[in-house]
């Protein structure tokens, strides 16, 4: 593994920054949040990261994507990361798009991957469930044979990019008890298809994000992602896709939330000196510097262990989560901290990475369930 | 009977006589005490009630001079009051800042005039203050304040801008610093003046914080004409003033998050944290499910419970006659980040639960818990922040060199 | 309970500081382990202690005591644990000579505590086996029935001051398994009986500790200490008591090597002015002073508990070990990394109060197993 | 063939040749290497064997120009022969900070008959040499040293004390910092002096650490008379020689720091510390049973995976071209706390088995493991505090002011 961009890299990595330091500066996000968007963010901007080949970039080439992987796609939601874009990411692109992509059959593919890689279609995955914390598993959504086909009943809880999406894939139980990895199968539901109910949420972050009644949906046998039964590992490596994307997602929030701090105690003048002089906020300062290099190095690490498919990637992607959950959080409390009263208004944005770091960090796991996960995947 | 005795028996038949039959028992509980001002309004009636009647005897100020309205009581004749207003749990008749910052000041600082005529309007609860120190160019440093006051025969033109000006949307009055000499020292051209918040040019907008809505306001001077009768002190030694005023308000910060930060177990019965982690980690032979979260419940608990001991300590010795030193500082510094440290393990215990603004799906309790979780985060900046009041310890307890 | 010292107590506490810093420097602890000395502590000083009424001072004024408590104990011990005194307190008068005036017979009380109130007899706590941690129940040494008495086989490690001790408490399994709390009995064997091997043991801290190994000792009715099969309970108050006691010296162990941190930052120049100038190890040093104050505040608080009874006890002793655990090695680790190079030498005395903090934090439990047991004694 | 296949052939050819048979397979063995010297002593003859063949060669100094004793190769030939050692398993011929240090230094900064004396005598291994930097007084604060040395005609006449002169006492020569002009400012009165250890007036004591023996020494000079030719450089001109070293020595200890923090667990196996874990604490469903010591180990093993993939991305974007920056200091400050916390880690699973210092009833690995931990504390002490590690990062990667 070469823990080093290539040229290439470089390319989209600086392309990516530019764009979103024109198109998406943080007052985007403020003024969408400040309106009460219903969506919270902007099919018109999603349009035109697809035109830029972003939506597609990890993507097989047989799909209409560029072939490339998750090691380049983080670079993409690293620039995005650092202003705050709340595109459907996270949410449809790496969980719903990924999961057609390698569970969908080839009718489905064919039906939702050109519209999602166009920014046109929005599918979202419906996992989590009231109560469930971390636990993929933790599924009491019920499926129900009736026909040919199944019928669905259950509440999904915080479901990302769902309001406004056109379909939801929906893991479901066809058998075994709540927490069961066996028996759970994913379905490919149309959000405007009868018994759907899709509820926005107000999340501290600001994301979409919805309440999903599921009241008897019927879905016919073609609507099965993946093997019947067989969702609950394909859930799983999604959600191992989708949290290097959060990570990638953190690692560019923390990059700049850091970076605002350290303008300011250069700017910031008390007792008739700039406040970055003072040792003792040095010595803090380099602490978070150190942190966002780790996380940095561990995010890059885990994307290229998916991509290579090597044994140790489900370890990294905890580790990349857990580093960056920590490091965010920490890099955005020093933030406010060092920023003062003022970092405790709404008014500067320093707030809105505190709340993000937060957000991030309750997804896909904390810090102390990778631990965990990274102990038991150890053999330990 | 002592004279003490004689007077705890009056009062206490005073008390049951005159506060209304409704608030008994009622203190500690929603209502959080009676502000008065100009803008005051009374949900309770009787609350007003019970204001009118305590300040006609002098019980909303006991200790101070009847001649401005205070009760004229000694000490242990006011801890005596105390005592009785908890023993039947009687809300205070009166709270604000005018009780417990301006006024104090006034006593010390005020001339003549300038007692008399705002005491007895404070003991009424005619006039509510606020204070105006901060300004968005001066944290930590409040002595770079830049509010300007230049003379104009007897009035002072004041310009400039106040942050967190506690409740100023409801005061009536404003205890401002104002640099009225940008050639001294900075310490040294500041002046403490009072200002009638009804003068054409002040205004007031309130701030939203990361948590949502706030007491705190910005309050912003145009051209505002305030007599020059209206400074306390001398012109140029407002310093001397605020001074002893910022020592009294960091104490009081001090002590509440001395008193607040730790909470007894119940008897018999789990903290509320260890319940929390119970029911949303769910529990095994008894324990919290998650040994590891139980680990840090634990840890949390017993360092709160070590700094209230610590708390109780320099109580224990004040009482035994003990001189406290620059202790104030260390409960700031360690009552605060215990505070923040429980809201950041809340919101962790909470995981998903704790990401709730408002609307469907989450639980009241969870909502408030994710804002004073981000409330809380100020704790460490308000009121002399961390790092000013390490540099206190370090210096004034450690003697460690400047 | 009231967390401030009485008139008599502050008399107690002076007239131990004073008395240790003439009598008692650290150079005295140096000069034992540069010695080599079998013992590692002076029996003329012992007595010279038990004089000034110090070892009597917590037992009852029957037993010839002064009749006051742990509070008044922790006084003197605090004084000691400044400098580092070696004298065999915590584990022969606070862990033996406790549990005989707690569980001994009339005939074993008047038998022993004279001497040990006179510093002139010691009996040692053989409670530890090898391999068993913390777990005052993991006794395997076992006492079979002979007779009218026992017979003691088994083997005890790191047991403090039996280093010529006159004699030892030995609990041994009369019944069940090793981690049961039942089937405990203490015996009071004669440290010269047949069949009892004490060897020295050299602990990192150079303090009095064996290896006692028991071969077929041979115990009469009359050795029992406590009830048959009892020895449980009684050890587990015992413990709590002594670790008190340990704690206290803890305090005074962090306490005097934060005061020489202090010295150091204030009279060492580096770049031409004190190194206590820099604001960094200015807010270190704070963080450093505030663990040491709540360490004494829960010191304080689980002596007086202990002494009144109260039910809370035992939470308490566990939140003054496990608070006194982490300010030490804190107050040491720091001591030494300010005092630089010198502080890593043998030559400088910081070294030995890193060295004792982590004896004293592997002994009678480290904060992570007080920490679980606080959590069991609070319900959760 | 190309001219380095050619040089990879002959150089193999020579090696199977000349390096003694015993010692292939043998690199990384308890044979740390030959550190050479007047005093040295071989256990193993064909070591001393294997010392002369190389140095005959070149090949204990192979990129130093042949005149001084080198191989005089190029960077590419020297990769291959190093490339060529690592193959055959075959220790270094010659190891020291004749090597590493003065050599270069005299390289750079020593006049023709300095490097003519000097340089032959080390890459033949008969003259050890020792570093004489710290003082007592002088730690972080290099430049405050105060050996003084004074000119009596030809010669400096030396006093003064050298603290951490690793290996002194089985070190030749010492290359020193002296102050030669007490007037001027700080740094700029210092010159860099080659000592004869044989001089009258040198004398060695070896420093005890707390963790037990070392090769720490102080170095004691009283009245020791040096030849002015000995003085590198110019005389009051050492700092400069000093920095430059200095600089090469600390990224020396940051780069072994880097690359010794972490270890990649065994393949399918469990890392060192998961299994200390699992045999102290005992095992539960194939988990280390103690969920919160299982926590510890997966926290530490997660942030030096972390760290060595940083380590290795700055190394990947070295090969790729970009120019390392003070990273160094990164990679000191946190490497050396890693190793802090390894062993802080281990001796509280070890529990009352970390306790040991000699004796019966302890077990040698971890009597081992109990002077590591102690031994580490050091780690963020030499070559450079954590301190003032974090006062370059501050100020030379974060760009904060002075």
């Amino acid at each position: 593994m070469q823990l080093v961009l290539t040229e290439d890299q470089e390319l989209i990595a600086a392309t990516a920054r530019d764009f979103v330091s024109t198109n998406s500066p943080v007052a985007r996000f403020r003024a969408l949040r400040d309106a009460g968007d219903p969506l919270g963010y902007s099919p018109k901007l999603l349009r035109e990261m697809a035109e830029l080949g972003w939506l597609g970039i990890a993507f097989d080439e047989k799909e209409g994507g560029a072939g490339l992987g998750l090691a380049e796609l983080i670079l993409i939601v690293e620039a995005l990361g650092r202003r705050l874009a709340p595109e459907p990411i996270v949410g449809a692109l790496a969980m719903g798009g990924f999961a057609l992509a390698e569970g969908g059959s080839a009718a489905q593919r064919a039906a939702w991957l050109p519209g999602i890689l166009a920014g046109e279609k929005v599918v979202a995955l419906a996992h989590q469930e009231p109560g469930a914390r971390y636990d993929l598993f933790s599924i009491e959504t019920r499926a129900e044979a009736k026909g040919a086909g199944h019928s669905l009943s259950g509440r999904k809880s915080q479901v990302l990019d769902a309001v406004g999406a056109d379909a939801l894939i929906v893991p479901a139980r066809t058998a075994g008890a709540a927490g069961d990895r066996d028996g759970i199968t994913l379905f490919l539901v149309d959000a405007r298809a009868p018994g759907v109910t899709i509820e926005r949420q107000i999340r501290v972050d600001h994301r979409n994000a919805a309440l999903v009644r599921l009241d008897g949906v019927a879905c016919d046998a073609a609507s099965v992602v993946g093997g019947m039964g067989e969702g609950g590992a394909l859930l799983e490596r999604e959600i191992d896709r989708a949290t290097v994307v959060l990570a990638a997602e953190m690692l560019g929030g923390m990059s700049e939330v850091f970076d605002l701090t350290l303008s300011y105690l250069k700017t910031r003048e008390q007792f008739g000196v700039p406040i970055g002089s003072f040792q003792a906020l040095q010595h803090r300062a380099a602490n978070v510097y150190m942190e966002i290099e780790l996380a940095r190095s561990s995010v890059m690490a885990a994307a290229r262990a998916l991509d290579a498919g090597e044994g140790d990637g489900a370890k990294l992607v905890s580790l990349a989560k857990a580093r960056c959950s920590d490091a965010y959080v920490l890099a955005a409390n020093e933030a406010v901290q060092i920023y003062g009263g003022v970092g405790m208004t709404d008014e500067y944005d320093v707030g809105f990475y505190m709340k993000r770091a937060r957000a991030a960090e309750l997804t896909f796991g904390d810090a102390a369930f990778h631990r965990q996960r990274w102990a038991t995947l150890a053999g330990y | 009977m002592s004279d003490l005795e004689n007077f705890r028996e009056q009062t206490r038949a005073w008390l049951e006589a005159n506060a209304p039959r409704s608030l008994f028992g009622q203190a500690g509980s929603e209502l959080e005490g009676t502000w008065g001002g100009r803008k005051a309004t009374y949900a309770d009636p009787d609350a007003k009630v019970w204001l009118d009647r305590a300040a006609a005897r002098g019980f909303t100020a006991p200790t101070w001079p009847k001649e401005y309205g205070g009760g004229g009581l000694s000490g242990a004749e006011a801890k005596i009051l105390a005592g009785l207003l908890r023993e039947l749990k009687l809300p205070p008749p009166l709270i604000g800042f005018g009780l417990t910052m301006i006024g104090p000041t006034l006593l010390r600082f005020g001339n003549e005039e300038q007692k008399k005529l705002h005491l007895p309007r404070i003991c009424r609860g005619e006039i509510r203050w606020c204070q105006g120190y901060s300004e968005p160019g001066a944290g930590s440093d409040l002595a770079s304040l830049q509010t300007k006051a230049v003379r104009d025969g007897d009035h002072f033109i004041v310009n400039g801008t106040k942050v967190w000006t506690s409740y100023a949307d409801q005061a009536d009055w404003i205890f401002a610093l104002v640099r009225t000499n940008p050639a001294a020292k900075k310490q040294e051209g500041i002046t403490f003046l009072l200002i009638d918040m009804d003068t054409p040019g002040v205004s007031v907008s309130p701030i939203l914080l990361i948590s949502g809505k706030s007491p705190f306001c910005e309050t912003h001077f145009q051209d505002v004409r305030v007599p020059v009768a209206n400074v306390i002190h001398q012109i140029d030694a407002g310093w001397t003033v605020a001074k002893a005023l910022l020592g009294h308000e960091r104490t009081m910060i001090a002590d509440a998050f001395g008193a607040a930060g730790p909470r007894p177990d119940k008897k018999g019965g789990r903290s509320y944290l260890a319940e929390l982690a119970a029911t949303k980690l769910g529990e095994r032979a008894g324990r919290i499910a998650d040994p590891v979260f139980r680990d840090e419940v634990a840890a949390f608990e017993m360092e709160s419970r070590a700094f209230a001991y610590t708390v109780q300590r320099t109580k224990d010795a004040a009482r035994a006659g003990h001189q406290p030193g620059s202790e104030s500082s260390m409960f700031k510094v360690y009552g605060t980040e215990l505070n923040q440290r429980r809201y950041e393990l809340i919101v962790r215990l909470l995981g998903p639960d704790a990401l709730g603004w408002e609307g469907p799906g989450f639980e009241d309790d969870d909502l408030e818990s994710t804002r004073e979780w981000l409330r809380s985060r100020g704790n460490t900046i308000e009121g002399g922040t961390s790092e000013i009041q390490l540099n206190i310890l370090a210096k004034h307890v450690l003697g460690l060199p400047a």
